[in-house]
């Protein structure tokens, strides 16, 4: 197996989401977990600009300007879905109301800290949205990465060289060759590409890194692309 | 004397907001951007204005024109970076410190808005804790939760877009043009509305979405964004 | 003229309500001011378990049981109104958005310190409900009360003996026999029952007060009973 | 799998109430009581609970069946005054010291319960400053206003009224029926619903005034109040 594409990380994360959940999913890569979520499970997604049960897109047949997401896409609404307005959004974000948001990363600390808001381009002004209130608000904060930069940095550090979104916030991190999981014990891989040795993983991580004892193969459809 | 907030032409009330004006300006994503009076905003040339608003640069929103034509000495945004590699206005000024940038997380910027309309002068959050975003500012530990202390926002002047509108000055939203409306219309002296439609009779009970009492002029524009 | 009654006390306070404002009304003789609102002006009464826009009580033909005002009685709702939860009603009031708050009263001190929920009677339980609430967010604060006890002791005092409901925010005092400003040059009277003379105010007032230079007879109609 | 919230008997849910648990329970003037779910509760009997109510003696409201019961250790609440000179329950337990009261006035109270359940652990509220229920809170005076530090609440159960709800436990409330039972339904971990009526397709997103996931179970009574 090939390392994972975006929708193959994408349908993986999907799997870990439980029946009956509540999820916030951030932009770029995450929102692309919403096409996989097992037919069986009932989720409700939340966006922080004032939904709770975001629908598909919208079609040319059912848009309305006035309703969208949080990547400002035009969506619609899914049975039992609600409206309320940013103050009650975050309010629910903050009082630990989300069971999970899955948000991009640039780095994650082997203490859980994440840095996914400001990747310091000189001159560019800042972004950070939600994700400070997302990362510290819901009860389970995963991330979705490639494992490495594009020059082959570790993105799995002691610490975090980019400005922090949140300390000792990240539960899990998917990516494209393995899914980690951050303990009291540091990381702790769960899955690991067949393909990529222990020792590989390890010189990829800056970080202490270690294979859970039950250490699975990971995979996802091959014809996701 | 029957009440009635509802205007013919929003000139002259904008024409009120004068130099040094703190100004919020609701919308999320394309949808409640109060664009028709952003225009007149535009053309009355008030100058040295703080900015409250979720980004300094969303193309939808007309907020950024305010700052292309040199009228905005500071804004307090979630979001302040252009799209592309390009610098957008807003970071141009950024970059020569023309303009000052205060950035906040989105759950603190809606909650700090709701608290300026509540008369709760500041509160503690943990949002933000041990970021560059909290620099500066008091910290706490309450119940083993490290927070920050953050201060209310107020303003002299909201400009925000509902879709329907009854006399008295009571609002309806449509699905998420809500956002972040309600909370400014509460923290600013003078809340003036744009809508789709201004009706005579009253809006029914369960379609107020914004009381009335926090809103002093509505003008309807047709459009319907 | 006599002192007034309740209700001509109440009809009085009336009389001083400007025209759009809008008007929280406490348990007890002030909600009795609904009564005698000049017709000719427009108020929306504000009921702090979640209404805008309180209506006349309701009748067997329009009761509804849900609807009810802070004092318990089922109510109406007039044009215009809006209903919220109690977080946003004392958002409402805290935040200053009440234009004049009245309120019963056991005693006012000079410098506006207001007592009126707890009279000290041993062994009952305290009320305060809304007051201090009401009293610190109000942009005015009225009360209304007899000048006296019922054993003749004054209740404008220097200092209050009762537990404070809040400190500085009575600005006027409607009674019995006078209709008193707390002003910074102490207690002022601007209008006074025609039989009283300032000698006898004086003695039945603890704190220094003063009449207005252009002090007036109290008045109110006599088929008021 | 499809949710739903609904229960036919209220008797299993309202078993695991535990002892010492902190109830909330919504309610204001004879509107929004959840009286179907106290009867359940006096009779399960649970001991040593704290009470959080708008009132420990409201006439209307079975919550004064639970103290008379001798169920309660403590209640905090904005009015504890029996009618009548004669002591009510609640009084004679409090006098004699079998149950411990903590007095808070209204705006505070929902203001803290809202905080509770917004993940904001504790403001400033002007509320209260310089009275007898300031006692012994910590003071700070910001931008000129004297101000009391105030903590959130939280509880473990909320039992609270509504007019209609859908499977996925959305709630819809009948005018001032609404009170306190948003803020407390997002403040405790379990919050368990009693409505008039409780249907199988989604409630309108313009009808919900509670979005599902601050509701676990749903009973409908049939009841009108």
């Amino acid at each position: 197996m090939k390392p994972l594409n975006r929708n193959q990380i994408a349908w993986r994360a999907a799997q870990d989401i439980p029946d009956g959940n509540v999820v916030n999913l951030g932009l770029g890569m995450p929102v692309l977990v919403s096409n996989y979520i097992p037919s069986d499970r009932d989720v409700f997604l939340q966006s922080e600009n004032g939904i709770l049960g975001v629908g598909p897109e919208a079609s040319e047949l059912n848009i309305n300007p006035n309703l969208v997401d949080a990547g400002s896409r035009k969506v619609t609404l899914r049975d039992g879905a609600s409206l309320f307005d940013s103050a009650n959004s975050f309010a629910m974000i903050r009082g630990g109301h989300i069971d999970i948001t899955i948000l991009g990363a640039f780095e994650v600390s082997i203490s859980g800290d994440l840095a996914n808001w400001d990747s310091k381009i000189p001159d560019k002004g800042p972004l950070v949205g939600g994700a400070m209130d997302l990362a510290v608000g819901a009860k389970s904060t995963w991330t979705m990465m490639q494992y490495n930069t594009k020059d082959g940095s570790p993105r799995l550090l002691n610490y975090c060289n980019l400005p922090l979104t949140a300390r000792k916030c990240v539960n899990r991190i998917y990516t494209d060759i393995a899914v980690v999981d951050v303990t009291n014990q540091g990381f702790i891989a769960i899955e690991l590409l067949e393909s990529i040795t222990a020792e590989e993983l390890n010189t990829r991580t800056e970080a202490e890194i270690s294979l859970a004892s039950d250490c699975k193969p990971l995979q996802a459809p091959a014809d996701l692309i | 004397m029957a009440i009635d907030k509802r205007i013919e032409t929003a000139k002259e009330v904008i024409s009120k907001i004068f130099d040094g004006a703190v100004i919020m300006v609701s919308g999320f994503g394309g949808a409640g951007f109060p664009n028709f009076l952003l225009e007149i905003l535009r053309d009355a040339e008030p100058k040295e204005l703080t900015l409250v608003a979720n980004s300094a640069t969303h193309p939808y929103s007309l907020t950024h024109s305010l700052i292309e034509a040199k009228m905005v000495r500071k804004v307090i945004v979630t979001a302040a970076r252009g799209r592309g590699k390009e610098l957008s206005p807003f970071e141009e000024q950024w970059r020569d410190g023309s303009i000052e940038l205060e950035c906040v997380p989105q759950g603190n910027f809606a909650e700090r808005i709701r608290a300026g309309g509540a008369g709760i002068p500041a509160f503690y959050s943990p949002t933000g804790y041990g970021t560059d975003l909290a620099t500066g500012k008091e910290t706490r530990k309450i119940n083993g939760k490290n927070c920050v202390l953050e201060e209310a926002i107020t303003g002299d002047f909201a400009l925000i877009r509902g879709d329907r509108a009854d006399r008295f000055g009571n609002i309806n939203f449509n699905t998420t043009q809500m956002n972040f409306a309600p909370a400014m219309a509460t923290a600013c002296e003078v809340t003036i509305a744009e809508v789709r439609e201004a009706i005579d009779e009253a809006l029914p009970t369960t379609d107020v979405h914004l009381p009335s009492v926090y809103v002093n002029h509505v003008i309807a524009t047709g459009r319907e964004v």
